[in-house]
């Protein structure tokens, strides 16, 4: 081959790169290390975790701990799905084409949305994007975004903007000791900053704290002035939740995630994006359209491409390139196997099994009520010894437990937020019930 | 055999498939918990199928899709080279695919070591001081080290730098990152060995200019000769300098971003370090940055005391999170996974080799095709079917025909400055026969589009469907299924 | 898009794609250790290929193959019915594919708790005392059986019994078993009903019988129903009955071979149990006997005593061993799980509905193809293509046919008393749109071969390659490739 | 359906079963579980289980702890190989069908023989259909088998033809103190038994003991009666070793295991079955052979059917119908990664690493050697602590210790039949040595 090339050496391939500027010496890495020996390597470093298949998991907090079907990864791990590039060659990929398009189409009944595209990287990337949208769409420059928007997208959001013209402000919700509503976006002051600057509203729910939202309410307040209403919703809720869409929402965003795809430490996650008729356009990422092929057959391909990057550059809706789309698949597969029914009946267990579980809690008298609305699948509630200590014993016996509000709220120090999802039995419940009893009760 | 139903066409009311342990709980009344104006009111158009309606439809599904375990994938630009099924499998280890994020550090030792050593290896590589990986892909890793070159500048009081300068070779998430954050594009032309034109930088150098984002070797597949003189001109100016990464599977082991003057990097895991692509995604782009940049990264940063490994938020610099948590995990898996068994010689031979693959295949079809800047290159080349173009066979032509012949097709139409462009991208993974067997098709069809250009317009035949209708979709878009 | 070549034809001398740690002992002299006339002296024709190579062809090889994930597979007596994914993901734990069949019982506990579960899930659905796990398929189960008529009868100083009954409807492994242990083989024909002719068995019945062997429901489908007075007769002379049970699919909790008078039953667990076939096998075929076989079971026997598991090779009437170990024990593992996941409703609703559907296509056939036997069937029917095949469409066309349309067709020419046979078992995992669809083909088919019978003579066409040529290849034996 | 039908009820369908014989209570079985459900039933049962993920694996005897390249299951467990039935329909086949062609080829390259078929379910019934197709073919009843071989297959070969005119006789080895020789079949003792009423000789190599017998001395032997060789042979030590075809063998059978397949607590293994051309229609079991299509491409089809039950009933060659054709799958996948140069690499390490265990456990002195000839993967040594209580002890260390060979050879009471492949490090050898060396001097 260097023959052909006319080369000496493959190094001579390398003299356009400047003397001064090649390496010459060895990189500082480890390896190579042989298939076998790399398992070994991996296996050690692996023991050092504590994962949900051997501990019980009660963390949720925007990942979520489901039962995923196996049948999932025989699917999402055939090669041609997951070896394959973005169907830049539709004729070619007509298999993830199909796919993303009816993504796309569970995701807009999900919502009751118009349009869906085929994924974004996460729900924070989501909530960024919308909020671009509406800022573009209305030319405005402020975003209102409730407190109880779970604060990792809320923060990805600040951090985003923070240059940039668009200003974010955070309205509260509802402190514990104020009644039935507690734990909601305060409407009040909702009211008092809402304005014709508004691009948009951003409410999350169910929300950060479990408890579901008065979207229908919040939406109406923000069509006044004519801003956008961004939902952030979960979709294991919408299988017993009236629709963002329904209730008002122009653009629905939100974590897929809790779909059939394992929480990963975090990552993959599945961001979805879901817009009403007017905003189709101004979408960001992949689309999935349906057309005709030459021989009038059915088909699909990217489409609405003058949206994007590689068409439009610096005038794109958004930057997206690589999305998640093998994450979507996996959420497609995960919905055509729970099917409407099975999705209504993960929604019920989660409902049930959380309220069982906050119920048994409360019953200890060892831990505090917080909030009054109702939640969906996950809780707050205010144990007699702090989350972080709680937590920490727990582990002993195998208990992923709650998560620490007092770190991104600090007005709710000492405050748990406790994820029960379908996948915990009430024997599983009663367990933590019974530790965290004990550990409060042995006053540690 | 054709079954072209969508799932949704497939659904039977009442079928099940899925497989729930019972409620052991007591049941909630939901209509009095939550009111019934909160609850769905109309069905949920979700398909009612059975367990193997759902695997025969996704089977036969997979089964129209092509990847690189399919064939040869030449995909310049995205790196398609092969994905080590080793790492599929330890990413999919219950020790880490079960790990929640949010679990006390005590508790994922396991998972920080491996973002900790990944950070190291990573800055290594590319010559930098230290790596976040949090950005999900290489746009938002573009975004991430574009809202650093902002803070940075704020840090110093310097606000008047609005603007962030990109070749016009470049990928088209450069400038569209630029303006998410916020950022003015100005574009600068290429001069006619297909790199920066010097002059037409130097024109536009000035205190309003942010930075300056590079791929390098660029999207041509060559290497910017004068990048030292560049990185100058630009920081003299008082502006940073990002590189694009996307190429950086020509040059591991070779010459380091950092090295360069680069100021900022990232890598696409999903290119370079053969993490599987999954039909669009996910991907991972880790950014690298230079001691000045590190007090900037996205918090958190995995640090490591007294041999345990935890989780720093506390850096007041910090441009804050650009993603939920700490990025693509279990890409970042299969991306060290990648190295380690690769080892130091082996990611400097992936480079090698690539290159020569790419050589390889541009002096056999040079005398075919019209080749822009046809000298030595990187990791890949452009060519141009322009010769094919006047007889009416034009790059997506010759793309359709591929397919027929079992490849698939290069990237087409990119980079924007070739006209008729096919960007071809062997990578090391491919063998000398592969690259013999493309380079006789691209010849086969190089021939017939000169002698019988026709025969080239109804491609693909073989494919499940034949040429599709795009201005179609775009015209009147169906973008979900209805009954 | 074919690529013909074997994997031979894909080798490239001194190419590699394995991965091993380095030997990091002292390297032994081999010549010298064992002299050089015991080395291999010409090189191996193994194929010199790439990880990436193997991975491609064996995708693609495995693209031009069909399996129940790929669509309806009606294959009479086979049972194709869905295998469960959950199955393969147990089977596949480290905790059972990683064990070593000859570890200290104290360290095999679970596996052994799984055999010794399984022997008692298995006794209680074929109503038999115990059951072995041992027999690798049904025809090894067959042996094990015979094994014990013969271990049984000498046990009783009964030296003459040398003959095993089987009907002309039996499938082949019957006759085929009897004789590998050393059995004469007696057939008796079926009578007008498709049952046994009890007047020819009661002909032949006398003291040198060592036993009957059936399978009931038949291999027409059709339910024995004079079993209980077949049975009696058979015990009446001293000989014994073994059930061929590759069709318990279609009884399970409505009725068991014990119950009729069997002493020795088998089951495929590759067919009633759902573990998958693997294109050939693995399967396994446990058997159950009677209380007064149990001692001669093979050894080891699983016990249990104080809740500890042991294996018992303490049996002095034991036949001995016919398999290594404990039979196909993953395969076990799959069965297993079926059961669990089934519960004994399940597994019942699965006869039920198997019997349901083959009832249902039978009904919707009748009317354009002969039903030799055309009454209420069990999980299976057999047609006959006859009036077909007078217009010179045969059952292999037909099958043939069937391949384009999508369908893996049904098994031919078996059982051998029906002529142009197709036995259709569309099993309980198919949905009513599924068998309708078939039935539409096959109707489809009728028509055709009554109007057009030359077109039908040319199928498959839609495979990746059409009719292949059986004589050819038995008459010129090419076996293996060669250079 | 029932409609169609004409029933009222699915248990009318059943009602040509005797009602006497309808079972009128349901089984007796747990269940049903759901997939959740299922998992962690089984975790709990598999945690009882010390399996060489985390044991080390000193154990062979016949089933062997090799690397397995992580390929292989990405290949094998595709859907449309493992869910297929045995290739009847060879047009919808042909994936299977040239893989299984392809496995034959390897069997006979490795073996040195003129045609395979594509699996038998074992080691030990690839041995009992070799000597019934001995018997068959040259019409004589006695068969000679050392004692070396596999006492498994022995016992089955026993079993089998217990009770049939087939007699088998067993050929001692020469015992540990009678030099260089000892371990390997006494050829003084075949000579004396051997005569023109032999149908076959049975000979494994390398033997039970991992010794490496003489093939063609035997088959010389064997010869000279016009009995048939029958050479059982480890498929990895073909790598280094000559093939049993060129050594004079008739019929090469064996255990295909280690080429790629998972203990599976010795299930499913994999039979090989090779002959030499007068053989080849005498063979059992499935073959496949290479044809063409009605448009003169290649193609694969099942061939010399007229040998099997389903066409010759009870003058079949074998009864086998089932065979094991996905482990003959992995077994040519396994091939094929590791290529000519990887399957000498294994072969090589099998035997340093074994040598290398076998010295550093003679060196400690408190283990002893046995026999003296060269061996392959395995040896025996006695050491000074029962292999009982030694291999109990050793479990405490996670080390899955050797065979116990007194359970089979009374007259090697306290020997020991260790096996070291190439997965085993230097470092895991010495840990052995150490551990064992420790409790022997321990004094347990
Ligand atoms: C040169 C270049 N830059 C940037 C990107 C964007 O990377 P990603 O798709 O990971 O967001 C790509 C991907 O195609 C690329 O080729
Ligand atoms: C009726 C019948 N008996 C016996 C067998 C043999 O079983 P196996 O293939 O498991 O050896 C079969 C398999 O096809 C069968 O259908």
């Amino acid at each position: 081959m260097l023959k052909t090339i006319g080369a000496q050496s493959i190094d001579e391939l390398f003299s356009s790169i400047p003397q001064e500027l090649r390496l010459n010496r060895e990189l500082e890495l480890p390896g190579p290390l042989s298939e076998h020996e790399l398992r070994k390597h991996v296996k050690d470093i692996v023991k050092d975790n504590f994962d949900a298949s051997w501990n019980l998991c009660f963390l949720g907090a925007g990942v979520y701990d489901h039962i995923i079907p196996s049948a999932i990864k025989h699917l999402v791990f055939r090669q041609e799905f997951y070896t394959a590039y973005t169907p830049y060659q539709a004729e070619m990929s007509q298999g993830i084409l199909q796919a993303m398009f009816e993504f796309q189409t569970m995701i807009t009944e999900l919502t009751g949305m118009d349009a869906a595209n085929a994924s974004l990287y996460d729900g924070a990337s989501a909530v960024y994007e919308a909020v671009l949208l509406a800022c573009r769409h209305n030319e405005r420059k402020e975003v209102l975004v409730a407190r109880s928007v779970n604060p990792e997208y809320r923060k990805v959001l600040t951090s985003v903007f923070k240059y940039s013209d668009i200003e974010i402000k955070e309205i509260d919700y509802i402190m514990p000791d104020k009644g039935a509503k507690s734990g909601t976006v305060d409407m009040d002051m909702l009211k008092e900053l809402i304005s014709d600057k508004t691009a948009a509203v951003v409410v999350q729910s169910p929300n950060f704290f479990g408890i579901v939202e008065d979207i229908k309410a919040v939406s109406e307040k923000a069509k006044e002035v004519d801003a956008l209403l961004i939902a952030v919703c979960d979709p294991i809720s919408l299988g017993v939740f009236e629709s963002p869409g329904k209730l008002g929402a122009d653009i629905a965003v939100g974590e897929a995630q809790p779909l059939g795809n394992p929480m990963n430490f975090g990552g993959p996650l599945l961001g979805y994006f879901a817009v009403k008729k007017p905003y189709i356009r101004r979408m960001p990422g992949r689309i999935v359209g349906e057309t005709t092929d030459h021989d009038g057959r059915r088909g699909f391909v990217l489409t609405l491409q003058a949206r994007e990057q590689h068409i439009r550059r610096e005038k794109a809706t958004s930057n997206i390139c690589t999305n998640q789309a093998l994450c979507a698949l996996t959420a497609t597969i995960y919905l055509s196997i729970m099917g409407r029914k099975g999705l209504l009946d993960v929604a019920t267990q989660c409902i049930n099994k959380s309220n069982y579980a906050y119920q048994s809690l409360l019953k200890t008298g060892n831990v505090a009520k917080v909030f009054d609305a109702p939640f969906f699948r996950e809780f707050v509630v205010k144990p007699a010894v702090h989350p972080e200590k709680l937590n920490e014993e727990l582990l002993h016996d195998s208990i992923i437990g709650g998560y620490d509000l007092s770190k991104e709220y600090p007005e709710l120090e000492g405050c748990w937020l406790v994820a029960v999802t379908e996948k915990r039995s009430k024997d599983e419940i009663d367990f933590l019930v019974n530790k965290v009893d004990s550990i409060i009760k042995g006053g540690i | 055999m054709r079954d072209e139903r969508l799932i949704f066409e497939k659904s039977v009311e009442g079928r099940t498939g899925y497989s729930l342990p019972p409620n052991d709980v007591p049941q909630v009344d939901i209509n009095a918990l939550f009111g019934e104006e909160i609850l769905r009111k109309t069905e949920l158009n979700i398909p009612e199928v059975s367990e193997v309606d759902v695997i025969r439809h996704y089977t036969n599904l997979s089964r129209r899709n092509f990847g690189v375990d399919s064939g040869f994938y030449p995909l310049g630009s995205c790196t398609m080279k092969y994905n080590p099924k080793i790492n599929e499998d330890i990413a999919a280890l219950d020790g880490f695919a079960q790990m929640h994020p949010l679990q006390n550090p005590i508790s994922s030792q396991g998972c920080l070591e491996v973002l900790y050593r990944m950070d190291k290896y990573l800055a290594e590589i590319l010559g930098m001081e230290r790596v976040t990986l949090q950005p999900a892909a290489g746009a938002q890793g573009e975004m991430t080290g574009l809202m650093i070159i902002k803070a940075y500048h704020m840090s110093r009081n310097d606000h008047k730098r609005v603007k962030i300068i990109v070749p016009d070779s470049s990928h088209g998430t450069n400038p569209a990152s630029a303006a998410v954050v916020g950022f003015d594009v100005v574009q600068i032309p290429s001069d006619e060995r297909g790199l920066v034109d010097i002059n037409a930088l130097e024109a536009i150098l000035d205190d309003t200019v942010a930075g300056l984002m590079l791929t390098n070797p660029n999207t041509l597949g060559l290497f910017e000769e004068d990048i030292l003189k560049i990185s100058k001109m630009v920081h003299a100016c008082g502006g940073l300098l990002y590189y694009d990464g996307a190429n950086m599977n020509a040059i591991m082991g070779y010459a380091r971003p950092g090295d360069m003057g680069f100021d900022i990097a990232h890598v696409n895991l999903h290119k370079t370090f053969s993490t599987p692509h999954g039909g669009g995604g996910p991907g991972a782009g880790p950014i690298g940055v230079s001691k000045d940049l590190v007090p900037f990264l996205p918090v958190p940063v995995v640090e490591k005391k007294d041999g345990y490994y935890n989780l720093d938020y506390d850096r007041p610099l910090s441009i804050g999170k650009i993603k939920s948590f700490y990025g693509n995990f279990s890409v970042i898996v299969r991306a060290f996974c990648y190295i380690l068994s690769m080892g130091p010689q082996g990611l400097k031979d992936a480079s090698g080799i690539a290159v020569l693959n790419a050589n390889y295949i541009r002096k056999k079809l040079e005398d075919l095709y019209e080749i822009p800047y046809n000298r030595t290159c990187m990791h890949e080349f452009v060519l141009s079917a322009v010769r094919q173009a006047e007889k009416g066979v034009t790059a997506l032509d010759l793309a359709k025909n591929l397919i027929d012949k079992g490849y698939h097709p290069p990237t087409i139409y990119f980079p924007l400055i070739v006209k008729e462009a096919m960007m071809i991208e062997p990578t090391e993974t491919e063998s000398p026969e592969t690259l013999d067997s493309f380079i006789e098709a691209m010849r086969e069809l190089a021939t017939k589009a000169a002698e019988e250009p026709e025969s080239l317009k109804h491609a693909p035949k073989t494919a499940y469907v034949s040429r599709l209708d795009e201005v179609k979709a775009a015209r009147n878009p169906i973008l979900k299924w209805s009954k």
